[in-house]
Parts: C-alpha cells; structure tokens; sequence
C-alpha cells in the first residue's frame, strides 16, 4: 500500500504526541500523589502507538471511536484536544468531559470519540450502536471499538461478532493484545494463540497484524475501514503489541524482565522514524523539531490542566439529565 | 373515547411515535415475526418494514448494547427484553453504561433509549419469570422508570418516554395486558414524573404502582363506607412525583404503599422515607408497605398466591393503620 | 461403535418414556387451563429424544446434567422418576423439586441432575462448576450442558468455552439445534451454518451430529465422555434436530408446514424402532408391549400427580435458607 | 491483642479456612500472581497452590457461574469480583441462580458460595468504579449480604461466611483496607446476623454501615458533649438484626441511618420502613437517611467530595433530630 509521506509523518507525530501525553500524565499523577491527591486510574498507552493511529488514520470525524480504560492513545488518534484531555485528567471543567469522566471517559462526541469504558468490553456493543445508525440511514459512517486481550474474554463481545456478522455491521472490533491483562499473562486468559479464528467462526473477518508496525496497522484497517464503508461487513482485527508501562500507575511492574527489553526493542515509534529516515521521508533535524514541538505542546497542555479552574462543587447534580 | 386493551394501547404509542420519527425502531427478541411473545408490536412488521422492526438472536447484552450506542448516534431504539428477569444478562448495559454515559461525558452524549420489557408474577413461571425489579432501576440515578398501570397511562407514558432524551426503562405487567381502559381517539401524552389520583378518599393514602394499583382499587371498594382510601398511582418512580404523595398524606395522615416487588429493601421504603422525612408531622399511624414474601417466586399455584399480595393484605393494611 | 441391543433397547424405552411424558404433560396442561389454572410454561421435547438418550446413557448418577427450559427429555434421560416429574408440573408437594420449581426447574441432584433453567443459557457456566470441582478432587466425573441454538448466542456460553479449553475442564456441551430459538429461524440468529468451528476457535473439540440419529448420538457422546473423564478435556456436540411442537403451548405453530412435515419423517424414534427392527433387535410384539408399558407409566405418573397434594401454603417460606 | 490492617484481616480468614477445609477454594482475576489488585489474597497462591487459587480470564459470568455450580458440587468457593460495579457482567448468575437455585430446587441444592468484592468511592476513579450496591443484593431474596466496617468483623464474619451453607456477597470498602484494628490471636467468628453497637449513646440511634460506621463514630465525637449518639454496625444487612435497631430506637426515639450508596432507594428506607412498621410509636422525631447525593459519581476529587456522606453530614442530620 502506498502511503503519502505526509501522511506519514502525521502519523508518526501523532505516535509521538500520545506518549509524551503519557509521560506528562504520569508527572501530573506523581504530582498529585505527592501533595497526598488521588487521581484515580491511569494507563498509559506507550508502546501501543501505532495501533491507534494506524487505524484511527482512516477515520472520518462523523466516524465513532468506542474506547477501553487505556483510552488516551485512541482519543488523540481520534482527534481529541490534549489540552482538554489533560485537564481532564485533572478533574478540570475545562477538562474533555469537564472533569466529571477522569481518564477512563473521555469523550468529545462532536469528533466521534464515544467515550472510553471503566468496564472491560464494556464499549463492544455500544460500538454496534452507530454501525447500525449507519446502516439505518443508509450512510456510509464506519464504527471502531478499540479493547484488549483481556476484554476479548467477555462474553459480550461474542454477541457483539455474532450480530455484527449477522446484519453485517459497519463496524471494526480491535482487540490490542498486548499479552497481558492486568498482572495475568495472556497464557492464563486464552487459550489459543490468535483471535482471527473466533471472528472466522462467525462468519466474518479475522486479520492478525503486528500492532506495532504503523504500515502493517494502518494497511489492515485501510482494508478493514473500506470493507465497512462499502456494505462488506465488519471485521475484526487483533494487533499484537506491548504495553511499555505497568498496567496502571498503582500496580508495580510484575512481568519478565527480557520480554520488557524483548519488546521494547520492537518500539513502534523506533520503527516507524526508521522507516521514514531509510527512506528519506524524514531528516534528523525534521525528527527532532518534531519532538521538541511535540513536547512543547504538552507542555503547554499540562500548564494549561493546572491552571485551570476545578468544576464548582455545587455543580455535582449538573449533567445527569438531558 | 374507545376501550382498549393495554397491549393494543402500547401497540398504538409505538406505531404512532415510529410514525411521527424516523429515528424511532424496535428491537428485541421476536419482535418481527409474532411481535413480541406478547404481541405488544404485533404488525409492526408488516407497517414499518425489517430494517426498523429487528428480531435478534438471543444476545441481550448485545442488543441493548446496539441500542444504548444507537442512541447515542441520535436514533430512538425501543428495545424490548421480554422478560424483566432476563435483564440481569445485560445489567451492565442498562446501569453502567445507558444510566451513566451523559453524566460521565459531562453532558455531551444523550440517550434516547426505551428499555421495554414486562414483569411480575400470577402466571405460574416461578423464580426466573415473576420478579418485579423496579427498585433495582430506581436506585441507580441515571434512568427514568415507568410503570404504568392502566391502557390510558400505558399509552400516553410511552410516547412520553419515547420522546424522552434520557433513558427510559419502561416496565410493564403481565397480568395488566389483556385489561381495558377508556382512551380518546386523539393523539394525548402522559407525562413522565407525574401521579395520577385514581380515586379520591380522605382516611388513608395508598401509594400503589402497576398491577397493584388495580389491587388498590378493589380494596378501596371492599373498604367503601368503612374507610375512605385516596388511591395514588405514582406511574413513574423516577421522576418521582413526590409531591402527590405528600400533598394526600398531609390530607389524610396515613400511608399504605402497595409494591408487588418484594416487601423488603423495595421501592415502597423509599417512599416511607421521603415521607417521614418530609411529612412526618402529618403521619398520625405508622406507615406500611405491602408487597410479596421475601422470596424467590414458587411455582405451585398456592404459594404463589401466598407470596404474592392482593386486595386483602391491602384492605388489611389499611385496617391496620385507620 | 457395537452397542448391545439391551442398551438399544434401554434407550428406546427411554425415548417413548420421554414422549409419553409430553403427550400427557400437554393433556394435563390442557385440563389445568380448562379449570381456568396457569401452569406456567410448557415447552415440549417431543422430536429431540435421542438427543437427551444418546448422551446421557453414557452418564453415571455422579456425573452432573444441567439443563434448559426445555429439560423434561434430559430429565428422563438422567434417570428422574416421572411420576415425581409429572407431580412437579402440577405444582404438588411430591413433585422433583416439592412443586417450588415447575416445568423448567427440575431438580434431582442424586441422579446428579442439577436444575433445568430459565434463562436461556443460564446453565452454561453453573456446568463449569462440577467439571471444575472433579478436576479439584481428582475424580473422574463429567459434567453435561445441554442448551439450544438460541441460547449459542448468549455470551456467557463463549466465556464457558473459553474457560473449560484454558483449563481442560470435563465438561461437554450439547446445543440442540432445532433450528428455531420461540419464533426466530436460525437464519436470523447464527451467521454461520455450525457452531463446531466456534468451539474450535477456542481450542477445543467441536463436533456436529444428527441429533436424529441416536446411534450417531449415542457414538459423539461417548468419545467426549470418554475424553472427558481422561482428563483431555471438554467438547461441544452441536446436535441437529428439531422440535415437533410450536415453541411452548401458549404460542401458535409458526413454521413452514413442510419444514414440519420434512422433520416428522426423520422422526428419531421411528428411525430407530426402524434400525432395531431390521437387525432383528425387537419385534413388532415386544415394540407394541413397550409402548404399552411405557404409556401405562405415564398414565400411572399422570394419576399420582393428580391425586398428590399441593404444598400448605403457609411454607412458601421453606427452603430458601440452608 | 493484635493491631492488624483490614487487608490482613480478610487474608488470615481466607487462610485459615483454606487450611480448615480442602474445599474451599479462591477464585477470580488476578488473585492468585498479585493476590488480587488490592492484595486479600497475598500469598495464597505460593501456600496453596495454584489449584486451589484460581486466577481467571476477564470472565465475570463465567468463573462465578463456575463457582455456583462448585458450590452446588460441595466446594466452597471464594469468589472475588475485582470490583462490584463489575458485578454488572454476572448479575445472572448473582441474582438468578446463587440466590434462587436452593429454593427452586425444593431445598435438594446447597450453594455454600462466597462471593467478595470491595465497593465505594473516595479514590477519584469516577462512576464505574465506585458504586455502592448493597440495596440490590439485599432486596432479592436468596444472598446474605455481609458488610464489615472493621478488620476484626472483616476476619470474624469472612470466616463465617465461608462456613456458612448459603451464598452470600461479602462488600468490603476499599478505603477501608489500610484501616487498621485491634484483633485476637486466638481463632473467631463473628456471626452474620448479629449487628454490633459500636458506640452506646442515648439520645439518637445512628444505623451505619461499612465506612460510614467510621464516619458515624467521627460525628459522635464531634457531637460529644452535645447530643449522645448510639452507633449501631449493621455487618449484615441479610439477615438484619432489627432487634438491634429496635431496642436502640426504642431507647432513644431518634434515627438517623448511614450509609454511602445513593440516598434514594437504598437500604436505609428499609430500614425506615422496619422501624415505621415496628416502633413507630417510639419514635419522637422523622427517621433520615444520609447517603450519596443521587448522581453517577463524578471523577473531580471537588465533585466527588460533594456527592459522598461525610461525618459532617451525619452530624447535621443528627442535630436536625436532636
Ligand atoms: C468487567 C471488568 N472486569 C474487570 C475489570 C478490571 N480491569 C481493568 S483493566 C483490566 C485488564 C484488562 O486487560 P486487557 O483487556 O487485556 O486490556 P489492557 O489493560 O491490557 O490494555 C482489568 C481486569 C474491569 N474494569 N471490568
Ligand atoms: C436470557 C433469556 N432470554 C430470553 C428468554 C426467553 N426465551 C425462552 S426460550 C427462548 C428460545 C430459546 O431458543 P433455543 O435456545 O434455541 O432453545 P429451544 O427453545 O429451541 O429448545 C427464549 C427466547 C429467556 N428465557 N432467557
Ligand atoms: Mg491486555
Ligand atoms: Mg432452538
């Protein structure tokens, strides 16, 4: 597949953007923990960059993403304000869901980001929901629920294959598997070793990709995407990938030591920044401007989270009802 | 005015609202083809076409799921979950996801969404086909709750909740289908969030709901002339019009709430809460909920009858307290 | 596989015990209506008898059957006693299950018959919990599921397959498939023709078999028995079959005539009195004495239901708490 | 005498009766590489055994089905679900089978089942992980329900939970894990049924449970001097021990109940009603019920803060009936 340069390196700042937006995350966490603050969960997407933005790259803004508790990769791939998600994660009004979400839900409709879930597999059949809108309407908008090895054992998410395959939903089913949920290895959670099988076994697709190659993703979910958009039907993809950081900030890092340097080697944003150097996409200097605006960027994200004002207390009843 | 049943009055408000809007479809378990094993969409099929009628499989949490996410997408889904009982397959639906997604985002995601279904025993069908769960629903804030008691209320509360823009869970009763009531020929909505006073009376207030409101009725005959009972059918738990209730028991200082859900930890205690907290001066008895045994349903006809409350533990409840 | 013809001949008797039972269970059912009693729901097995048979005849008293709303065949076929069956139906205190549980709950747990359901797939996961706990003591035991095609499509069933193949649990998986789920035709509830490869997807054995067929049920059955109690692990047996009657008595035929009259003529029973009549197994005398037999117990059951007491109702309370 | 923190209690009674009985046994996700996110069941796993500390997949429906249907087999499960907003996934085999099977069986099944699980919010991880659901579980017949405010109830009724024949859902509170409290070294039970006057006073009864007993105490401090305040632990809401609450409010003539779960529709109207039905006469003053403000919880620690009961609240609630 050919992908324009641009493209790419749009993607590649993108990659760049979410984890230094982990990074901050993490300080802001600490910070908060130090002056004796809770701020609830917090997972860190790094390491499974090119998931997100592989496929969200193929996402139109009346396109719905559905997202898991690892949510802030697929919310900036999806197009989500950093400043607003950081000040999210703050507790912010001027936060995504002003501050009554925190992490795990953060949502900004207006460019199809439905929402991460606190419920594993909680956003696989919501994500039914807007293919069927599409269908109904005879549109041609595609929905995308992004969760995790560890949701892929949810019974719900089998109804959701069987009637997405049924009806042939507009809608694509990314299972991240990173091999780990929580502290249990993925040989406690699956048995089998590829999740393609199961979709198979309902009738529809099932591709595996190597979740951290951004061209293998992206040309997967181009595939995928075109599929829903044209009537095919649904798909769903499992991208094999690592999470770089412990499951969330409060549980130590309990896997082995070599699978961590194993997979670190196999960095999604390395591989993509030495594929656009080989080729000449991207020069060092160009690679480092990137980063450092990148970094900027967030920063000014994190100043603009602190500085801004927390939801007035007497607003807690505000938002239930519409 | 005509007489109709309660089926054929809630037959009318889907066709009718499916009509008026677009966006308005049915989905559930044989919806299509017998419409509904109770026939409450019998025909819509036929009018309205498959696309906007869909049967699914057997896949609760899937097809909510669907319908919370479409919603969310701006349609109007009116799912049906035939059983009351079967919701505890798609809790995590109703009261983690449709109940909490507007307040979670903060305000940016709406759910226009009737959650259909029927309740309550008298039919022989034991633990899993005969409980009555209002309480359950009206606990977790974030859904409204309807409970209408006659083919008028039924009518007019639907498309009320249909035009909604919050979830609805909309419970009905099996034993009220085949019952007949008076309703105009012109279009009239009910509104959710207000009592209805189904007979006027002076000596003590019952606080009835669906099926038991019929109960009430008949206790307030056998009582006529003995005791005079102001019969209040709250028809929505949530909102909850808490100022009929205080306004009658103000009048007649007594207060006997008629639940056919179990008697303890039900919704009546709740009522006998705001009422003590709000109008504990005008109490001149003890207040008194009536409602089934704390038991699981049994199925031989006899128990049943034993567990589950009639006119007679009404008209001895008022007694109790006039 | 060789079967002695005793046991051929055990099972047919069984599978006319299982049909006489129905026959008259419908006679009763229709008497209770006509005295204007509900006797909750019906649902026949009549078609599906070598279904229960060919399985169970492999099972000791030790081994554990969880069945389905439509359970009176896995009943029979695990050895419960029809006239305390036949009493349950109509509520009476010397039913299997003291007349608490009715139709779909029949309980014997000496015979290891652990509790038809009421929710569709409902018995899925309580089939793990035996299988698990012959594992944990290191006992030989089986366990045996027996659900429809409809409740395939519930996702607690997927979270089952996922975990007896993780952990070679010995449980087996029968689904009935008789290609309706109440008024829904398979081809609105699966995608896909088999579920065999759905099991496969997990990494277990998944077999399909003509459910008509007991010698062909009876072989499927004992090799996943047989793997089973060697510790090899579990097995889904989908079964192809068909139920002769509508979906429970109180809803009207809905399928296409000549689909019913293709099924009657692959009627199990007949087909296997056929095959033991060419191997000179039975004869046409010891057939017509079976019958006759059988019949005479059911009506035998029929009148020891009848002439049974119902339960006092003042114990509605008993047996809720151990 | 010890000084032990919750966590530790709850870990020594998992471990004891694990020594005890070879029938129990642990099961849920993550419980046995990190002994569960929040660490009850440290070291289980390395003492045990891995057959006997069984971590699962992300398959709520599934291991607590399994774990019903190993109760019934004769284990005695300790089944944790991570959270109890997660309980949402397998309110089915809570609520259908744990709670109903003994009954529907006629009394022939035993479902000797632990089910823990931690509640509550006060750790900024917003509304779907931080509910309080209690009203549910005690309102269906069928569970005991246990809810200890103290390590030395967490160990006394954990024990006897696990020896006690029926189910029963254990609701620890997370911030009550580091809380630390005075223990024997000898072996206790505490048993379910019995509340416990944690602070004897005369003028108002406060009815707490779970954390807020902690808050209650903290309000009788602060109120000490002015009004005295009975602090009554329920530790169980099924079975309750009314008598308790009776003889205090027949004492004092004054009640407040306390409680985190939302205000409407909790246990704390239950516990109105009872006292309404039973002592209305003793009382002087309307009954209140403090809980959580009737919202989703919000992420913003401000937010959060505002929604929660907190000792000021019981102290108001207190002097508004003083
Ligand atoms: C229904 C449910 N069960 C358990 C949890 C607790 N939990 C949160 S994240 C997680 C692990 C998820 O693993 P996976 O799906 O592989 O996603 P990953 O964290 O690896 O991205 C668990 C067990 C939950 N939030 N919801
Ligand atoms: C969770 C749940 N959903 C729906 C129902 C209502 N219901 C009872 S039987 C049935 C059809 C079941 O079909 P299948 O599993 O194929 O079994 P069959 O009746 O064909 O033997 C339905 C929808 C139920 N009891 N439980
Ligand atoms: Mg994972
Ligand atoms: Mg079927």
């Amino acid at each position: 597949m050919q992908i324009a340069q641009d493209d790419l390196r749009r993607m590649l700042r993108l990659m760049h953007t979410i984890r230094s937006f982990e990074l901050t995350a993490q300080t802001l966490f600490r910070e908060g923990l130090a002056v004796g603050q809770f701020l609830g969960a917090l997972h860190s997407y790094e390491g499974e960059e090119a998931v997100a933005v592989g496929v969200c790259a193929h996402l139109r803004d009346d396109d719905c993403v559905f997202s898991s508790h690892r949510g802030h990769g697929h919310s900036i791939a999806k197009g989500a304000d950093v400043r607003a998600m950081m000040a999210e994660l703050l507790g912010r009004e001027s936060g995504i869901s002003r501050g009554r979400g925190g992490s795990m839900h953060m949502f900004a409709p207006e460019i199809g980001l439905m929402g991460g879930n606190g419920i594993v597999g909680g956003g696989t059949p919501l994500a039914l929901g807007p293919a069927f809108a599409a269908q109904y309407r005879g549109t041609d908008q595609v929905s995308v629920c992004f969760f995790g090895d560890g949701a892929a054992s949810q019974g719900v998410f089998h109804e959701c294959l069987n009637l997405a395959s049924l009806w042939k939903l507009p809608v694509i089913y990314v299972c991240e598997n990173n091999l780990w949920a929580a502290t249990t290895p993925i040989c406690d959670g699956w048995p089998v070793a590829d999740l393609a099988p199961r979709a198979e076994s309902f009738g529809m697709a099932g591709v595996a990709v190597d979740g951290n190659d951004l061209l293998a993703v992206y040309e997967a979910a181009g595939e995928a995407v075109g599929r829903a958009r044209e009537g095919v039907g649904p798909t769903l993809i499992e991208a094999k990938t690592y999470r770089h950081r412990p499951h969330c900030m409060v549980i130590p890092e309990h896997r082995p030591e070599d699978e961590l340097a194993d997979w670190h080697a196999r960095d999604p944003i390395a591989r993509l920044e030495g594929h656009l150097l080989r080729e000449g996409a991207i020069s060092d200097v160009e690679l480092a401007d990137l980063v450092t605006e990148v970094e900027a960027e967030l920063q000014a994200a994190a100043d603009f989270a602190r500085e801004s004002a927390s939801p007035d207390a007497a607003t807690f009843a505000d938002y239930l009802w519409a | 005015m005509r007489n109709v049943t309660y089926i054929r009055a809630l037959n009318e408000a889907i066709a009718e609202e499916m009509k008026r809007d677009e966006a308005v479809f049915v989905i559930g378990e044989d919806v299509a083809d017998c419409g509904g094993v109770f026939g409450v969409t019998a025909g819509m099929m036929k009018r309205f076409g498959r696309e906007r009628v869909r049967q699914t499989p057997i896949s609760e949490a899937a097809f909510t799921g669907l319908a919370v996410g479409a919603a969310m997408a701006g349609l109007r889904p009116i799912c049906e979950i035939m059983y009351v009982d079967f919701a505890t397959t798609c809790m995590d639906q109703i009261l983690n996801q449709a109940a909490k997604l507007r307040y979670m985002s903060g305000g940016q995601v709406t759910v226009p969404l009737v959650i259909r279904t029927q309740q309550g025993g008298g039919t022989c069908e034991a633990a899993q086909h005969s409980q009555n769960l209002e309480a359950i629903f009206a606990h977790v804030p974030g859904m409204k709750v309807a409970m209408p008691s006659t083919p008028y209320d039924a009518k007019g509360l639907l498309k009320s909740a249909i035009r909604d823009h919050n979830p609805v869970i909309f419970l009905e009763h099996k034993l009220l289908y085949e019952t007949k009531g008076e309703m105009p020929r012109e279009e009239y909505l009910v509104p959710l969030g207000e009592a209805d006073v189904k007979r006027e009376g002076t000596d003590v207030t019952v606080v009835a709901t669906s099926l038991m409101v019929l109960r009430a009725l008949e206790a307030a005959e056998t009582l006529a002339g003995e005791v005079s009972i102001e019969v209040i059918d709250l028809r929505t738990l949530v909102p909850l019009d808490f100022e009929a209730i205080a306004a009658s028991v103000r009048k007649t200082g007594r207060l006997v709430v008629a639940q056919e859900a179990w008697t303890s930890g039900g919704f009546g205690g709740e009522i006998v809460r705001r009422v003590c907290e709000e109008c504990f001066d005008a109490l001149v008895a003890p207040p008194k909920v009536v409602g089934s045994a704390d038991v699981p349903m049994p199925f031989s006809p006899g128990l049943e009858q034993a567990v589950l409350p009639d006119a007679d533990a009404i008209v001895d409840a008022v007694r109790a307290v006039a």
